[in-house]
């Protein structure tokens, strides 16, 4: 199994799923000659032509209506969005358009495109290039929203959310492109509403999205050396989202912690705790842990933007303390 | 010039689909009054001639998207009464099983791409059908309707920039009714719409909209244009609507005078024009004319009736169409 | 006091405003003449010009950007959104601007703007005008959420609004226009984050935003004829959030229901719910309740439609249920 | 024509303020290569007699917005370098105490609104201020700066439109240095950006951004017709950008070849033409001007070093400025 960047694995996904299906394109600013700043997508233009990899205008609403028309006529476009924030600027097409058109039409047309777009702080690029809005697209009925952990998951819910019939958005986490994992030789794609666990457990459940995954799993072994034993899950996709995965481990270990890097008031950690507050209530040894990012603006400078987001010291601090049975917030 | 037996026809049938969206539109304003319509609906009439010129220059294959005045369009890309009316009346049988209503009428088989309740909000999705057809190398043509009130949007600039750099087959129809809601064109469009277009690149029209014979000629021109990849392009059609901006916009003397109103009626109804030249051309007599009329409302009453008395979707329909299942 | 009806209501508190400070003036479409769509504006333009009762083109976020640049130099202006929906159009200039520019500029430019839009479904107006889109401009730091639930509220909280130094996001139930309410002879305006106890009770408490805190109501009653005596909540703003009221409530009662107009999955619900069951973890007897409207599309056919919404029976049958021991959800 | 001692004085001054953000800048380049500031950052250099051309035909009261390129427009309008660096490093002391940093830079007491990371952003509340200046009856004016990229942007069309039909007293300055990121403006913008302003009615002119004295010619008579009601106006800049889109980008020869840029370096660069004049007019010797030159290179040394030793916020300030409490 080779070990690879999550860029390289985005960059195969893409490719593999372009060469299975010629109605699947890629369209963004940049995403050509450049390959995305991030440098994502290079080398594509080259195998498939600037007819199949279109570079556009600075037109955010724009292009994302193309795809959505695109898709609803045959097409199955790959939009790229430069930065999670600029999410704001297509959420008409997005949320009033693609999320609804397959319902509305009652079932005749449909939608099958894929938003890729990132999240994730701490890159010091001040509050608009730096949220992880993913909450307020897992709100809107009629999209699906999958947060890859690593470049394993990267590629095989890339290639997932290529092959499915209604709008998917991807949030990839910005820091992590250069990260490396092993990932199979063979194709192989990871199905939505799946969680994983990533490590057993049986004294409390860590609940990490995308970016916070690692940091529930450094928080782990942070906690094994207290003697106490985390069983770490990654939802993988929060719409869908995987309640038994989730649900069947916190009655195992009685208690959860749930981390995620978008915003914590009305964001990703309401909904899951909320979930198991409700759906676990009677196996509940202590009361579910939201940790989310600050709900402030994300600062430029790093020594207050490092402490808005969530790290594994206060992920193991909080763990310690359910566990032990002194409360983190309760009155 | 004596008109040959095709254009006869031809002619005739612009009359029929006129008189069909008239009619239909009589109708839904009915059941309205009658209050046997949930919610509001926006009429299409006086307009006809902008979707029929346009749409008979438009085959099967070729898409066309609509707007939240949307009936007109629907019926002259080819829809039929029953499952307009059943849609409306948010029956089972409705082009969109009655989960879209009035202003999200779609009719996929016939190329309708959807009405929308976002003004502007299909521009894009007008466009990115004329990008499936440049890719797929089809010389199917993309039209997309949209009001004068909609060139306030800055989507339509981001769209036709891209159609203009990609050149897309692509024809931006602009309804211009004179109004959005209750506001005069002049009071919200500065400039020049035509200049607009024009500065992007896109060769832009003029034409009366009240003129069904007029429309078709230009749309039929531009669409031979655009298969053969020499598109995008750009028609405003000058035209009015008679009823208000609603179902419900009775009193509007406050917006415009009841004189203008009539004007337009007595003196520019795109029916009565092209009526009054089927009989000087001695295509149809007025008796004919009527005739077609009479039996175009009692095909939209069966429709009505059948309509009225046609299955709600059960229940287990409220959460099935979410997600397409593979 | 005088009965008036809460479009009456925001006519008045609008007039007010404008009259006391001459900074203050309403834009949107058709504000003007036309008084808007649900004629709550009429009579505005004939006291105060359009100077300051200004109509747009079709522009929303056009005219959102304009009343951010006119609110930091100095105006205070109201932004008049026909239908919560075109929130989707709007999110760039609100969210990624108007939240931001008084954190971003540390503290230096402020945004005192007030955007006054509304929700509710069963208006048979299908799944482009119907939304309740409350929770997503809740997760956006720097933004206040106000959700009126009467004509009283709607005056009260809409003077607060348009004082208030930040950017403030209003949401009146288009359904509630003409519905009336008594509303005091003076001049008064209502705190944000204060929540109302609208019924004391000890049995459950039934937490309910804006629309639906009439369905609270009327749900307590159908409770009472049972012998369950349930107390009502309307938290008022949801940004701030009035935690205490809440949570001094189920403390005292043991058991929640909460019912909100938006979408369930990852809305007001969730943040509300996952609060009461972390902070008041040691007091509940049974699993908090949520009940948001249906996670679909709004449909337009009425006998779809209706069974989107939460109702004061179902509400009543929620409570039933955790009062009695019978759970709703709980696995 | 021999210059007057007032023009003399002025012609200094716009050589120094497009010095000082020459200097600025390769500061800013040296603190990134050296690892000492945080994030990227975007280079003005090259373009630096748009933004002092036209921020010279400015009084403080005029309000300017800025782009994720905005270090010239903030120097231009009146910023000082011990605050600028701060900023950029992320220090307390910083205009705006470090929360917004390079993309962000606001400086409200010299009419900056700031500076955006939106591409495009910054066009709105630049028409919000000016409507708000014609409301309150003040002549001030507001100038919005963009690049050519922007005006892809739908938002640059709704608020143009408005902007038209309001008279509002407002400047749109596109500064076109022929890139957007790694793609050419042919590529991206279709037509022509000028008649898309004069498609709204909005009189627009073309003008070299690298010559300061006809921006700021051009500038002073819009800035003066403006503030007698004549807005909005249009104007679009031809100007170049020395360095990559951002600090990092270094190997840029796939989207423009070194050739170009030598072209523009050393034959358009804006200090060096203003300078030739100054030394042809006799206003400066090549001596006075190398002086100049390194009087504001230690300005800003001193500037680099009081900033690198500057404090940072206290992480109580993390949560602060959320709201503006009362
Ligand atoms: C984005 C958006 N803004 C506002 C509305 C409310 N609205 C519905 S129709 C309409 C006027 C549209 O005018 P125009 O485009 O000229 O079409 P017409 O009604 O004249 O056919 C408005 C403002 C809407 N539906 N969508
Ligand atoms: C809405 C938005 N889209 C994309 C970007 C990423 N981006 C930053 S600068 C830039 C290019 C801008 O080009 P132009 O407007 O010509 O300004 P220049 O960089 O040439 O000064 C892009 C695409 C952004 N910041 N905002
Ligand atoms: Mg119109
Ligand atoms: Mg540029």
């Amino acid at each position: 199994m080779p070990e690879i960047t999550l860029s390289q694995a985005v960059n195969q996904a893409i490719a593999e799923e372009m060469r299975r299906d010629s109605n699947v394109f890629l369209i963004g600013e940049d995403v050509a000659e450049a390959g995305t700043p991030f440098k994502v997508t290079s080398g594509l233009v080259e195998e498939f032509s600037t007819e199949r990899v279109i570079d556009t205008p600075i037109s955010e609403p724009g292009f994302m209506g193309l795809a959505v028309g695109a898709a609803m006529t045959g097409s199955r476009p790959i939009v790229d969005l430069m930065f999670g924030d600029f999410l704001f600027l297509v959420m008409d097409q997005l949320c009033n358009q693609a999320a609804k058109i397959h319902y509305m039409s009652g079932g005749k047309l449909n939608v099958p495109l894929v938003l890729r777009t990132n999240l994730g702080a701490t890159r010091r690029s001040a509050a608009q290039h730096s949220q992880s809005l993913h909450a307020l697209v897992a709100h809107v009925p009629g999209l699906k929203v999958a947060m890859p952990s690593s470049a394993y998951e990267a590629k095989g819910l890339l290639k997932t959310a290529i092959r499915d019939n209604n709008p998917v958005v991807i949030f990839e986490d910005k820091l992590m492109y250069q990260d490396k994992a092993f990932v199979p030789d063979e194709e192989y794609l990871l199905p939505f509403g799946e969680a994983a666990i990533l490590k057993e457990g049986r004294d409390v459940t860590l609940i990490g999205t995308s970016s916070m995954r690692q940091v529930c799993e450094r928080a782990a072994i942070l906690l094994d050396k207290d003697g106490i034993n985390a069983e770490v899950i990654d939802p993988r996709t929060i719409v869908p989202l995987d309640e038994n995965t989730i649900l069947n481990s916190v009655k195992k270990t009685s208690r959860a912690v749930v981390v995620d890097e978008g915003h914590q008031n009305f964001g990703t950690t309401a909904e899951i705790a909320s979930r198991i507050s409700e759906k676990a209530f009677y196996y509940l040894d202590a009361p579910v842990i939201r940790m989310g990012a600050m709900d402030v603006p994300i600062p430029f400078s790093p020594v207050l933007e490092d402490l808005t987001v969530p790290t594994a010291e206060r992920v193991a601090e909080n763990a310690r303390k359910i566990v032990s049975g002194e409360l983190v917030h309760a009155l | 010039m004596k008109k040959n037996k095709h254009n006869t026809e031809f002619y005739l049938r612009l009359y029929k689909q006129m008189t069909k969206i008239r009619v239909f539109e009589d109708n839904a304003n009915q059941l309205y009054l009658d209050a046997k319509m949930p919610g509001l609906t926006h009429m299409y009439s006086g307009e006809e001639a902008v979707a029929v010129g346009i749409c008979e220059a438009l085959r099967i294959s070729d898409k066309i998207t609509s707007t939240h005045r949307g009936h007109g369009h629907c019926m002259a890309k080819g829809a039929n009464f029953n499952q307009m009316f059943c849609e409306l009346l948010g029956k089972v049988e409705g082009y969109c099983r009655g989960k879209g209503g009035s202003m999200h009428i779609a009719d996929q088989a016939n190329g309708n791409l959807g009405a929308n309740a976002i003004v502007g909000g299909s521009m894009g999705i007008a466009t990115g059908s004329a990008l499936r057809a440049k890719l797929q190398k089809s010389d199917d043509v993309t039209v997309c309707f949209f009001g004068d009130g909609a060139t306030a949007q800055g989507l339509m600039y981001e769209v036709m920039n891209m159609a203009a750099l990609w050149q897309l087959p692509i024809i931006y129809a602009c309804e211009n009714n004179g109004y959005s809601e209750y506001t005069t064109t002049e009071e919200i469009a500065a400039g020049s719409i035509l200049e607009r277009a024009r500065a992007f690149g896109i060769e832009a029209f003029n034409v009366d909209g009240q003129d069904v014979i007029a429309v078709n000629k230009l749309a039929s021109d531009l669409v031979e244009k655009a298969r053969k990849g020499k598109g995008p392009f750009f028609i405003e059609l000058m035209t009015y609507r008679y009823h208000g901006h609603h179902v419900g916009d009775i009193n509007r003397t406050y917006y415009r005078s009841k004189k203008e109103e009539l004007d337009w009626k007595n003196n520019r109804d795109p029916i009565q024009i092209l009526g009054s030249f089927l009989e000087s051309e001695g295509i149809a007599s007025d008796a004919e004319l009527m005739e077609i009329h009479s039996t175009i409302s009692r095909e939209a009453k069966d429709a009505v009736d059948y309509a009225l008395n046609a299955a709600y979707p059960d229940t287990s329909e409220v959460d099935l169409h979410v997600f397409q299942e593979v």
